[in-house]
């Protein structure tokens, strides 16, 4: 049933399709529009980042807490009846798998670990000029905290207790975004509107909003995925602690 | 040839779903599902693709000259925020499956429905 | 439409194919990754410089990744 | 006060991010307070929105962006009576669920309550915007925080696998959704309603508008559970936390009707318009196939809060039916029986949930006798059962009979009988549970621990009293519920809102031109309350206490009886019964054959 079913819906599907315009003329007007207005209107130079975190921004309101609900849920899920003598334990397994890395491959590790936090924070601040903007940065940055792992200082990491922090800071970024619409609701009736100076375009500062909205999306994106990340390892670890016992 | 794109499309989408049918373990499955979502990011870009166009980044070209619709990539960027999201959502739903009665597999998964 | 993006599509299509037929996860993981390098590939064909950097980070770093530690986690158990 | 449009969003997405990110440093009680105040306070702001709209809808640019050279460059909301009026329901859902869980839960942490905020964000804002992707982009959200709030309690292998094939079904659909905008933002370059509808009616639908409708329409048809996407919904249901199966039975299954009527009259109904009869032959086909097959799966359950997703499963069959006569007063029915069948419906899973609490089990055959010393819950379960079977003067009785006459009135007459048939078998089965949980009535089964039996996890420890807050919430849901019906001129108000809803060119005339009033369209029809109305809906309701005498004591029937059902009725219904395998890769067959077919009648029929 399925082989038929299947097949119908490719040949309906598709004839549809072939009644798109041909591949590789767009029509517009919509795509138009915002080019040709973008540099002029929002002093950004990166069409994408602006209507991402700008002209389409409610959109992205909902699909950064789509991943604020989505690292909530896996938390909610993952670390259920979770209780401390247990978290104790993973951690001494944590200890004697840190042993196990090479000094070679540890060195490397850290040596990536800060350039790609550095680089993340690049892509952040400059989404507005070039390709990136706070999602893709943020993905970066968090990649800094998975080469940490990587050298086996992720005890380091565990003993700071970094998790009421990260989820900290993943809601600060989540909040902080609607607090930026809610600064342009209260300043002049409109959710959203820019209200920081636009400055000069082709500079980090420039683009009002765009630029603290990116930050605080990097924010949210880079705690969300170490949160995630974290969660995953915890069970691991939960494994290799009951092989030892 | 300007209809490729447009069986890609309709091609990744029938593929991934296959595999969520034919699938024997949920994180296959639940790769499937990436799939079938690929389709749809080729299908908006390659909607909003221009001939002989830039991409929609105005550092070094002048806003005149002709770029694809950033519209459609926006879009997209969404969409793969979503994906990353569900997918780590749907995982972790896995991970209890195997936790709680020691099986990925479908089958014994309804098996154990009773 | 370029040779270029010919190519990458029917890359792609092809990817796709063996996503869905490489029924061990492990291995399967491994195709995610190059699916995602596939799919980057295209974008970068399509003009889409920004959807290209995201689908890098997620579909050949981050997801891989989360899968490694789940597939970890089931295969770990069931030695 | 414009400022009001994006609270309804704004605010319960900042709180919930307080209240997760603060979670370990907030005492118990503050949590549920300001969960419960900010969801009150969401209800009375979609309240005063749904006033404020009436004459024309509110409508408001994100970021300032109003449209350039006639091209909308932003996001809009577009706040609509129906939609405002849905939203406001939806808040007050929420609010109730989050008093029912203060005593519900053992140890609820803020994260349960960031959830409940975030899906409340997501489904009102869901109800008032404007713009195609903005919807997709809500209904994401809802399905995510949906699909975590369904695991929420996993203890056995029942909720998970419910949680699972809901997010594997629901997160296709959200694809399909997703082809469908693309194929129609490449023909039209626009993600507004308005001005997708513009230039969508500007040439005869051909086939990429057909399948970028069919498209949507599914999608949105799987959120709603329509027959046969609907298998997701009671493994979903029987799973979920109580207080979460209220808002997933009360407004989200509702809301995929709602798009589903919101993206056809914005952008497609002109487009469509040469081919109405056959549009309104299928869409009502699928409402009334809905309905049956929803009813008579309600009525073989004997877990309580399956039985109830399943008579959930059949009343969004006489939802889709009543908008499918595309009239407005059919419209306005279906508007009326959504707010009362949500009011009902959320109290009666209120009443199950307190059942679980005391009893550990929902299974109807453990329970039987138990609940006799349960006066309260026995009144509100019975009043239930007749509400759903359409007594007047409860609204479900009036949103019936406005579905019924709008029928009438296009030679859809047999659509009647389906209603009160439906109406009959959901009520039926509510009454028949009521009468062996609370009455003791009938024979006790053989075999009390059944299949299911085991398969309910208790939520919360027993004690001997029902407490307050568990109570209040079910009470007060009921009683809207009764006097809905009673409140005076809501079935002509409906009419009109349904009427503007209706008219396309004047909604985009409003959205990009600032039009000063929307004019309703189409043709208004008396609404009632009348006499036909009220006969009907004591007709269907005295049906439903018959059947439900009926099935109690099947084991007195004759002989004859007995045999003709189990050579006719039975294996049919087995086999139907075997089709809810619980096994995900069939549901999704099941979803590409729907597609399919839906896709083969639209492209038959619209040629």
């Amino acid at each position: 049933m399925f082989y038929m079913s299947a097949l119908a819906f490719a040949a309906f599907f598709v004839w549809g399709m072939l009644r798109l315009p041909a591949f590789g003329y767009y029509q517009g007007p919509y795509g138009d529009v915002i080019n040709s207005f973008v540099v002029f209107e929002r002093h950004a130079t990166d069409a994408v980042t602006a209507i991402n975190f700008d002209y389409r921004g409610v959109d992205t309101v909902g699909e950064e807490f789509i991943l604020f609900a989505s690292v909530t849920g896996v938390a909610l899920l993952l670390r259920e009846r979770r209780d401390e003598s247990a978290s104790e334990e993973r951690a001494r397994v944590a200890e004697g798998r840190a042993g196990q890395t090479s000094s070679g491959v540890k060195v490397l590790a850290l040596a990536v670990a800060a350039p790609s936090a550095l680089y993340g924070w690049y892509i952040v601040s400059h989404g507005q000029l070039s390709p990136g903007g706070g999602f893709q940065g943020g993905v970066i940055m968090a990649s800094a905290a998975i080469f940490l792992y990587v050298s086996g200082e992720y005890l380091a990491l565990r003993h700071m207790n970094p998790i009421s922090l990260l989820e900290l800071a993943d809601a600060a970024g989540a909040g902080g975004y609607v607090v930026v619409g809610l600064a342009g609701l209260i300043a002049s009736g409109t959710f959203l509107l820019n209200v920081l100076p636009l400055g000069t375009t082709g500079e980090v500062d420039s683009s009002g909003t765009i630029l603290a909205i990116s930050i605080a999306v990097g924010l949210e994106v880079a705690a969300a995925f170490v949160l995630l990340m974290m969660e995953f390892l915890e069970q691991t670890l939960e494994i290799r602690q009951r092989r030892r016992v | 040839m300007s209809i490729y794109p447009w069986f890609v499309v309709a091609w990744l989408f029938v593929v991934g779903l296959w595999g969520v049918i034919s699938s024997r373990h949920l994180v296959h499955q639940i790769l499937c599902l990436a799939v079938i979502q690929s389709s749809t990011y080729v299908l908006l870009l390659a909607i909003g693709y221009k001939n002989a166009a830039a991409a929609p980044v105005f550092a070094t070209n002048p806003p005149t000259v002709p770029a694809v619709d950033p519209v459609v990539q926006t879009l997209t960027l969404t969409d793969i925020v979503i994906e990353a999201t569900v997918i780590g959502l749907l995982l972790s739903l896995a991970v209890q499956a195997w936790k709680r009665f020691g099986t990925v597999d479908p089958d014994r998964l309804r098996a154990l429905r009773g | 439409m370029t040779v270029l993006q010919m190519a990458a599509l029917t890359i792609v299509a092809l990817g796709g194919l063996a996503m869905v037929a490489t029924r061990d996860p492990v291995r399967q993981t491994l195709m995610m990754s190059l699916y995602g390098l596939a799919l980057a590939a295209l974008f970068f064909a399509f003009q889409a410089p920004d959807v290209a950097l995201s689908e890098i980070v997620v579909g050949s770093v981050v997801l891989p990744l989360i899968l490694l530690l789940t597939l970890a986690k089931i295969r770990g158990e069931a030695r | 006060m414009d400022v009001l449009v994006p609270l309804p969003f704004a605010v319960p997405l900042l709180v919930a991010a307080l209240l997760i990110g603060l979670q370990s440093h907030l005492p118990h009680w503050l949590n549920d307070l300001i969960a419960v105040a900010t969801a009150a306070t969401v209800c009375g702001i979609c309240c005063v929105l749904l006033f404020m709209s009436t004459k024309r809808p509110l409508v408001y640019w994100f970021g300032g962006w109003v449209p350039h050279q006639d091209v909308a460059i932003g996001v809009s909301f577009a706040v609509a009576p129906l939609g405002a009026g849905l939203a406001s329901m939806v808040a007050l859902m929420v609010a109730a669920a989050l008093v029912f869980s203060i005593k519900y839960f053992d140890a609820v942490g803020s994260m349960y309550h960031g959830l409940m905020l975030i899906f409340l964000a997501a489904m009102s804002a869901f109800c008032l915007t404007a713009d195609l992707f903005n919807l997709l982009v809500w209904f994401e959200l809802m399905s995510a925080t949906a699909y975590a709030l369904t695991a929420y309690r996993i203890e056995e292998k029942g909720p998970l696998q419910g949680a699972l094939n809901f997010a594997i079904v629901n997160t296709i659909g959200g694809y399909l959704i997703f082809s469908g905008l693309g194929l129609i933002y490449a023909r039209t370059g626009a993600l507004n309603f308005a001005q997708i509808g513009r230039a969508v009616s500007s040439q005869p639908a051909d086939s990429l508008v057909v399948v970028a409708f069919v498209l949507m329409a599914v999608g949105f048809l799987i959120k709603a559970s329509v027959v046969p996407f609907h298998f997701w919904l009671a493994d979903a249901h029987a799973v979920a936390p109580t207080p979460v199966c209220v808002l997933f039975s009360g407004v989200m299954v509702e809301l995929g009707v709602y798009a589903v009527a919101r993206i056809y009259w914005s952008m497609f109904a002109t487009a469509f318009n040469p081919h109405e009869v056959s549009v309104r032959a299928i869409l009502v086909g699928a409402g009334a196939v809905t309905a049956i097959i929803g009813g008579v799966f309600c009525l073989s359950q004997t877990h309580l809060k399956r039985l109830l997703a399943f008579s959930t499963i059949s009343h969004v069959g006489m939802f889709v039916s009543g908008f499918a006569l595309l009239t407005p007063l059919g419209l306005a029915g279906s508007a009326v029986y959504v707010l009362g069948h949500g009011m009902v419906k959320a109290s009666l899973f209120l009443c199950a949930g307190i059942l679980l609490h005391r009893f550990q089990t929902v299974n109807e055959a453990q329970l039987h006798g138990r609940g006799r010393d349960m006066l309260p819950t026995a009144i509100l379960f019975f009043a239930g059962g007749l509400a759903l079977g359409g007594l007047p003067p409860f609204g479900t009785y009036l949103g019936k009979g406005m579905i019924e006459d709008a029928a009438v009135s296009h030679s859809y007459a047999w659509l009647t009988a389906i209603l009160i048939l439906a109406s009959m078998f959901t009520g039926g089965a509510v009454l028949r549970a009521g009468a062996r949980v609370f009455l003791g009535l009938g024979e006790p089964d053989e075999d009390p621990a059944g299949a299911e039996g085991k398969e309910e996890q208790p939520e919360s420890r027993p004690t001997g009293r029902t407490p307050v807050v568990m109570m209040a919430p079910a009470c007060v849901l009921m009683g809207l519920g009764l006097a809905m019906g009673l409140v005076p001129g809501i079935a002509p108000r409906t009419e009109v809102a349904a009427a503007q809803f209706m008219n396309q060119a004047g909604y985009s005339q409003v959205v990009l031109d600032n039009a000063p009033t929307l004019q309703p369209t189409g043709e208004i029809e008396p609404a009632g309350p009348n006499p036909f109305q009220i006969a009907s809906g004591f007709g269907a309701a005295a049906g439903a206490v018959l059947l439900a005498f009926a099935a109690v004591y099947r084991q007195r029937a004759p002989r004859a009886v007995c045999c003709w059902a189990a050579t006719w009725l039975e294996p049919p219904l087995q086999r139907l019964r075997a089709l809810q395998s619980g096994d995900v890769r069939d549901y999704v067959t099941w979803l590409v054959f729907g597609t399919a077919g839906l896709g083969a009648a639209f492209a038959f029929l619209l040629r």
